[in-house]
């Protein structure tokens, strides 16, 4: 393609020789690549493993026996950058036991499409009681059903999230 | 099957003609006056075509063929010209293209 | 996307199938518009690219002009200055057309609460499918586009047909 | 057969020729006259005449008529519009009348020099590539060589017509 | 008008268009199809993050950089940490300085990666993309590992990181060192010698090193442009001085030759990351100060004066001493700096982010003046610019 | 009289027959596209819609043509419309004369598989391309955007430059096949194939075959990253589909025109002459794509200067040369 | 690097006399502070020989809410050929903020000069194309002034709670300006 700006015509023909092999060079290249395997992960049908620190959609764990983890005292709200988390903290009394501390949370809600998975707030949290764990299939139609309430963020049983909630990871 | 009479082309040749020459006297812009005078070269080769087949020489359709060469050196003579003594008088503009549905 | 809709009894079995089967070519050939605008932008590309290939459903024709495209994948933040660029895009794409908005910052702002930002591309653009994250991970982003799917085939199935 | 495709390429490149001079668009004009050359291709098929007809096609309608294009569209977008409504309305009568008088006598002294004349019978291969370049080689070998000359002079002066003005 | 007047056209690239990177905007005046001037219009993606961070702590900014120039997150964030430990004056354990070299190393290729992908993409060499992105899968992978992000990690805290690496992250980068030539090599050989290729990039968008200078272009634009200029070896930071490395320079400062410089840089980075891989000290991966850094968790559980600290610095965060610094690191696109003032609060009064890709943007001008209208898309690759970080 | 109209019988047939034929292969050559350069670029491409993704080019057709339609303000009505038919017609005209094989004995009758063999069959073609140029500038003239006009004309050029370059290659096989017709340039392959006594020719065809078929590295005209967008840019649905499947049916013609003209055609052993007329243009045809994989595009100049610059000379040199030896 | 600073403030406060008004070195970092008018001529004197301060990193500016003159515009320069960095620093007050522009002696100030006039407000005398860069032509007020409002809006939580960010981390009292 250089052929132009060349003057003799032997260079030229040895600089096409050249170019042509080039080209051919790369062409080899890709068709190597047609016998390599695919790199691609079949999603929906094949799960990707995600790393055990994955921060995904959050969770609020349970001790082993039952009790909530959570004893509303607000850090992760202070913490969270986009404040895409509310708190409404309650007393415990005697005939109403949720958490093990003086007061439980008894509202939580996350905006799911404010978090921004930093990861900050399972930092934060003295009790481990929320940990982000391995979902990241979070979409839906209408932005009010991305706001997850207690009842989506609870875990069902206690370590459903999978994840220690004081581990360093 | 082949039932037209070969005066029907030279008549159908005729008009077209005619048709180039009153494109002529009609319209001033250069670029139509130049299809005109096509419309008229191609009015000439049908004839010459007709005029082939009637005597069964090639001669006729040789000549169509010179003047495709001539026509063609015209027209690209022609437009250059144009666009010569255009490029001279006038910004020509891109951004008028618009102005080409006007 | 104004539809006619008609009554059970009016629609016959026809008109039914018809319509189930254009709403399985309509899902299963969307064509995407770039609309990459940020971070997201880049796991767009991410998903388009071999490890998770968009190829797959069928998605990977994105063509640069939006008049071909079916699918807007907002991709990042809006600030105030492109709102409107984003709006006109749209606006070019021929119906039936779905919106989708990928990340935090394209849904609602995101972590950016502030004056430089539209708070969700909703407020431009009528949006059908939103994905959390920031970004989303391709698969969310292609679990997004399932989800789209799902909602084409409702569309199919109430005889909602647009165009 | 031959009857309905004279009929239809006829009436096409009258229309075509109709359209060239009266079209207020100029791509329209470009257009008929397309019209007319496509019409007229398919006439010289009818009169054997093959090669020239594809010929038409690939130079005329291929080449001339794409440069009308080219010069409409990229060079007198502004000035081609002002042009097109500064026609001489005024030699509007004459024209007509003078075209179809025109019309007139051609068609009758066409009719009148060919009414003892029908067609020959055409020898084999007629019109075909190998004849006309027989003929053009042996016969026409000088206006061939003189159109060629001309060839070369007319791409010379649109090179220089057209080049740009390196200096105002 | 009996002049002959130039005749020119003027033509409106972007903002969203599939070779601007991004949501740049280029109003381009044409001569014929050469390039009389080009004014970049930006501001399409302009976030307001230098206010947000005005209004979050010290902490919370982390998440914040990381979005900035977000191909290079861990450099963001590198370069706000070494700012805010200067304005605390706190030193970061050597093994925390490793760690960061490593992850922006990685990083770095990643970075370079991305920009190979997608320059190769801007002239249709789609299969080099895809090779590319699925390379940097591998990074991302990586990045997920240690810091649970794909993308936006969230991993350096002041004063260190925020988790040590994990035992899984050591063979994966190992391979990923070992393989990186060799794919270079493919890459190279799809392109480097490519007569299409070069053609379309010797002698394309050149700057000079005055005018680069002049516009303050910074990293690989400059450093083809002659000049050798590069932070970590200049002015080094967080150990970088421990490691020897070459620093790629061109000579042409033409668009070949920013492409050259950056695919060496790939190189020199897999030399870095060795080396911090095999000398990579014993020790804390985040200071100890508990004025600064959280308590490790298991002494959540233990120790109630753990807590205490936890909720003092969650709830209040860091107060540095009043004052004003500057910290630069050498991002993949050039000088990455943040000017932090503080005035004794929790909460900074000014961050401004010292952009590379703005300033290196500013001189696009300059290179594409007098070029061909296809090369633009040539020039504005070779630049890699994010429009995040023109934007902020 | 009924013998002619036997005669336009089997032509309207196979004219149909092999529109249908050559619209189905364009359909699955586009799928052929995606999953081969899929496989190039280590992924898979489409397999989720049908079987394999088998039924991906009906979703496509389907859903392209229940798109709205759509006619941008202050267009050309009349040619905006005319345009992609145009193209079509001129993409699907060219089969005509291009022989897919030898004759076939079926029910006593010898059927030739081509609809007509035309003594001027190669004039056909290039004049075919050349009209199809008309729907590259209208198209992009009708849709009244700068920008698609420019992409026009630029479109138009590269293929009016390039027809030369295509013409001149064309020549030496003709010198070889003292023909113009298709069917006798094929049967004089029967001992040897052009490619083997005209390389340079061959070459110069390939090139310019992707230079006429717009395609990578020569796709300019469509070249989504370039500044200016091509003459497509304001077609949307059913009329973008005609563009598209013209786009991919030239890709199939160019590829069985170098099977006929270097090829030898319908020749070679044990497999039928369909079969292997298939075989060989399905061959180049990926290698399109192969080429698509891997070669980034050219600037604009560059192409036009590589065509009338280098490919052009070439192709007058191999002229004179092979006559010469041809003497 | 500290101690090879101090000699590039002591050659400022000579060339330009009481209009050196100020000079530090802090964590390591040399700063000077010059009268407004004068910054233009501190800034190329620096960049000749032999301090070759050739290369404008970054220019930018902050707010010093509610001192007046509250606006501080900071050239950041680089030698790079001595491997060292000064801060030339300049106040200007909020009501008239105007400073002379630097275009001439950086080619990169152009850039950077029409961000602190979209931002920050503050006017370069004499600069070719003193327009707004990040913003929208049309956009009123300058964002990054402290008492321009961060402008956010309630995040969105079930049952309509209204929670603005700016509720949890108090900022500069901001007066929402009119736009």
């Amino acid at each position: 393609m250089n052929l132009k700006k060349n003057g003799n015509g032997g260079r030229t023909v040895q600089r096409a020789l050249i170019e042509g092999a080039a080209i051919l060079k790369g062409m080899g290249v890709t068709f190597r690549h047609l016998f390599r395997k695919p790199v691609t992960i079949k999603y929906p049908e094949q799960r990707p493993a995600v790393a055990a620190r994955f921060k995904g959609r959050h969770w609020l764990t349970l001790y082993p026996d039952g009790d909530e983890r959570c004893v509303g005292c607000e850090l992760c709200v202070i913490v969270c950058p986009s404040q895409a988390i509310y708190v409404k903290a309650a007393e415990n009394t005697e005939e109403k036991r949720v958490s093990k501390g003086e007061r439980y949370a008894e509202d939580f809600q996350i905006n799911m499409l404010r978090c921004i998975f930093c990861g900050f707030c399972e930092e934060a949290c003295p009790t481990g009681a929320i940990v982000l764990g391995r979902d990241f299939e979070l979409a839906d139609y209408s932005r009010q059903s991305l706001i997850y309430g207690k009842p989506m963020l609870q875990e069902p049983y206690p370590g459903a999230s999978g994840r220690d909630p004081h581990s360093e990871v | 099957m082949s039932a037209v009479p070969l005066q029907a082309y030279v008549i159908l040749s005729a008009v077209l003609f005619s048709i180039g020459v009153a494109g002529v006297l009609l319209r001033r812009t250069a670029l139509i006056l130049f299809m005109s005078i096509e419309l008229m070269l191609n009015a000439v080769n049908l004839a010459f075509v007709t005029f082939a087949r009637m005597h069964g020489n090639l001669s006729g359709q040789l000549i169509v063929f010179f003047v495709l060469v001539v026509a063609a050196v015209e027209v690209v003579v022609g437009l250059a010209l144009i666009v010569g003594i255009f490029r001279s008088r006038e910004t020509v503009d891109i951004d008028a293209v618009d102005a080409l549905r006007g | 996307m104004a539809g006619v809709e008609e009554t059970d009894l009016q629609r016959n079995v026809l008109t039914t199938t018809v319509d189930r089967m254009l709403a399985w070519a309509r899902r299963s050939s969307v064509w995407p518009a770039q609309f990459g605008l940020a971070c997201c932008a880049i796991e767009m590309i991410s998903t388009a690219a071999a490890r998770f290939d968009i190829a797959r459903f069928g998605s990977e024709v994105m063509r640069a002009s939006p008049r071909q495209a079916d699918l807007m994948i907002v991709a990042g933040r809006v600030s105030q200055k492109m709102a409107p660029v984003l709006r006109h895009i749209h606006d070019q794409m021929l119906e039936p057309k779905w919106v989708i908005a990928m990340g935090d910052c394209a849904s609602c702002g995101g972590v950016y609460n502030n004056y430089a930002l539209v708070q969700g591309v909703d407020k431009i653009v009528p949006v059908d499918v939103y994905i959390a994250g920031c970004p989303p991970r391709p698969e969310a982003l292609l679990y997004g586009i399932i989800k789209l799917q799902e909602k084409i085939d409702e569309q199919g199935r109430q005889g909602t047909r647009t165009a | 057969m031959e009857i309905i495709l004279f009929v239809i390429a006829g009436a096409l490149s009258l229309a075509g020729g109709v359209g060239v001079v009266a079209a207020r668009k100029l791509v329209h004009s470009a257009l008929s006259l397309l019209l007319v050359l496509g019409s007229l291709a398919v006439l010289y098929l009818t009169l054997a005449a093959e090669f020239v007809a594809v010929l038409q096609i690939i130079l005329y309608a291929g080449a001339i008529v794409v440069l009308f294009l080219f010069v409409i569209m990229l060079v007198l977008p502004r000035v081609s519009a002002r042009l097109a409504s500064s026609d001489a309305g005024s030699l509007r009568p004459i024209a007509f009348v003078f075209g179809g008088a025109l019309a007139a006598i051609l068609a009758f002294g066409a009719l009148r020099g060919m009414r003892q004349m029908t067609p020959q019978a055409l020898p084999a291969g007629f019109g075909s590539v190998e004849s006309i370049g027989r003929s053009l080689f042996t016969e026409f070998v000088l206006p061939f060589q003189i159109a060629s000359l001309l060839l070369l002079i007319g791409i010379i002066t649109a090179v220089v017509l057209g080049k740009a003005p390196s200096r105002s | 008008m009996s002049e002959l007047t130039r005749e020119t056209l003027t033509i409106n690239m972007g903002p969203q268009h599939p070779s601007t990177h991004g949501v740049l905007r280029l109003v381009l005046e044409l001569s014929g199809e050469t390039i009389v001037s080009c004014k970049p219009v930006i501001g399409y993606l302009h976030t307001g993050i230098e206010k947000e961070m005005e209004t979050r702590t010290y902490h919370q900014n982390i998440a914040l950089t990381d979005r900035i120039e977000y191909l290079a997150s861990y450099f963001e964030e590198m370069a706000y940490c070494l700012a805010v430990e200067k304005l605390l004056g706190l030193e970061v354990p050597r093994r925390a300085q490793y760690i960061r070299v490593i992850l922006c190393e990685l990083n770095r290729i990643a970075s370079h990666l991305v920009w190979l992908g997608t320059s190769a993409l801007d002239l249709n060499a789609s299969s080099v993309m895809m090779y590319a992105f699925a390379h940097r899968e591998e990074y991302q992978e990586m990045s997920e590992i240690v810091s649970g992000q794909r993308m936006m990690p969230g991993y350096f805290r002041i004063g260190g990181v925020q988790w040590d690496l994990p035992e899984e992250f050591f063979p994966r980068v190992r391979k990923f060192i070992d393989e990186l030539p060799r794919r270079l090599d493919e890459y190279e050989a799809l392109l480097t010698d490519n007569p299409i290729w070069r053609d379309r990039h010797i002698g394309i968008s050149s700057l000079s090193r005055e005018q680069a200078l002049a516009y303050g272009v910074t990293g690989p634009v400059l450093r083809a442009s002659g000049v050798n200029w590069d932070l970590r070896k200049a002015i080094p930071y967080s150990s970088y001085e421990d490691f020897t490395f070459e620093v790629p320079v061109g000579a042409n400062g033409d668009a070949f030759d920013r492409y050259t410089v950056r695919m060496a840089e790939m190189r020199e980075s897999g030399r870095i990351l060795r080396q911090a891989l095999d000398g990579l000290p014993e020790g804390p991966y985040i200071t100890s100060d508990r004025k600064v850094a959280l308590p490790p968790r298991p002494e959540l559980v233990r120790s109630m004066e753990a807590v205490i600290h936890q909720f003092k610095l969650v709830s209040e965060g860091i107060h540095p001493p009043k004052g004003e610094v500057y910290a630069a690191v050498e991002s993949p696109r050039g000088e990455k700096g943040y000017f932090i003032v503080s005035d004794g609060s929790n909460k900074p009064v000014r961050v401004r982010v010292r952009a590379p890709s703005f300033s290196n943007l500013a001189a696009l001008p300059v290179m594409v003046q007098g070029e061909m209208l296809a090369d633009v898309v040539v020039a504005i690759a070779s630049i890699d610019i994010v429009l995040g970080d023109v934007d902020r | 009289m009924a013998n002619a109209w036997g005669i336009v019988a089997e032509a309207v047939v196979k004219s149909l027959l092999l529109s249908a034929l050559v619209l189905t292969a364009t359909a699955y050559v586009t799928l052929l596209e995606r999953r081969l350069l899929g496989r190039l670029q280590i992924r898979i491409g489409p397999d989720r819609v049908g079987p394999g993704g088998l039924l991906q080019p009906l979703a496509d057709a389907i859903k392209l043509i229940t798109k709205e339609d759509f006619i941008p303000a202050g267009a050309d009505r009349f040619v905006y419309l005319i345009c992609p038919v145009l193209v079509m017609a001129m993409a699907v005209f060219v089969w005509a004369v291009i022989p897919i094989g030898p004759s076939l004995d079926l029910f006593g009758t010898t059927i030739p598989l081509y609809v007509a063999d035309v003594n001027v069959a190669i004039l056909l073609i290039l004049g075919a391309s050349s009209l199809s140029v008309y729907g590259f500038i209208l198209g992009g003239w009708s849709s009244n955007s700068k920008y698609s006009l420019l992409g026009g004309l630029r479109s138009s050029a590269q293929i009016i430059s390039y027809e030369l370059t295509l013409a001149l290659a064309v020549i030496a096989v003709i010198m070889l096949a003292r023909s113009l017709s298709l069917v006798r340039i094929v049967e004089a392959q029967r001992d040897g194939w052009f490619i083997l006594r005209q390389p340079l020719a061959f070459l110069l065809f390939f090139v310019a075959a992707f230079a006429e078929t717009n395609r990578s590295p020569f796709d300019l005209p469509e070249a989504e990253q370039e500044l200016i967008a091509g003459y497509q840019t304001e077609y949307g649905g059913f009329k973008f589909g005609m563009f598209y499947v013209a786009e991919y049916l030239a890709i199939i013609t160019q590829s069985a025109l170098v099977t006929t003209l270097f090829l030898g055609g319908w020749h070679g052993p044990l497999l039928p002459g369909v079969v292997w007329f298939a075989l060989k243009t399905l061959l180049f045809v990926c290698v399109f794509v192969w080429v698509r994989a891997t070669l980034p595009r050219v600037r604009y100049d560059q192409l036009m200067g590589l065509g009338w610059k280098v490919l052009i000379p070439l192709g007058l040199v191999n002229i004179v040369i092979s006559a010469l030896l041809l003497i | 690097m500290t101690a090879a600073l101090e000699p590039v403030q002591e050659f400022l406060a000579e060339r330009l006399g009481d209009d050196a008004l100020a000079a530090s070195v802090d964590r390591g970092e040399a700063t000077v502070l010059i009268a407004p008018s004068r910054v233009v001529d501190a800034l190329a004197a620096v960049k000749a020989a032999p301090w070759d301060f050739a290369v404008l990193i970054d220019l930018t500016a902050w707010d010093r809410h509610p001192i007046e003159p509250r606006l501080e515009v900071v050239y950041n320069l680089l030698s790079w050929s001595r491997r060292q960095r000064l801060r030339v620093r300049a106040r200007v007050d909020s009501r008239d903020a105007v400073l002379p522009t630097a275009t001439g002696v950086y080619a990169a100030a152009d850039w950077f000069e029409r961000e602190l006039w979209d931002l920050f407000g503050i006017r370069f005398d004499g600069h070719p194309n003193l327009t707004r860069i990040l913003m929208p032509d049309d956009w009123e007020g300058h964002p990054l002034r402290r008492d321009f409002a961060l402008g956010d809006e309630p995040v969105e939580f079930q049952g309509h709670i209204p929670k603005r960010p700016s509720d949890i981390i108090p900022h500069v009292p901001a007066r929402r300006k009119d736009r």
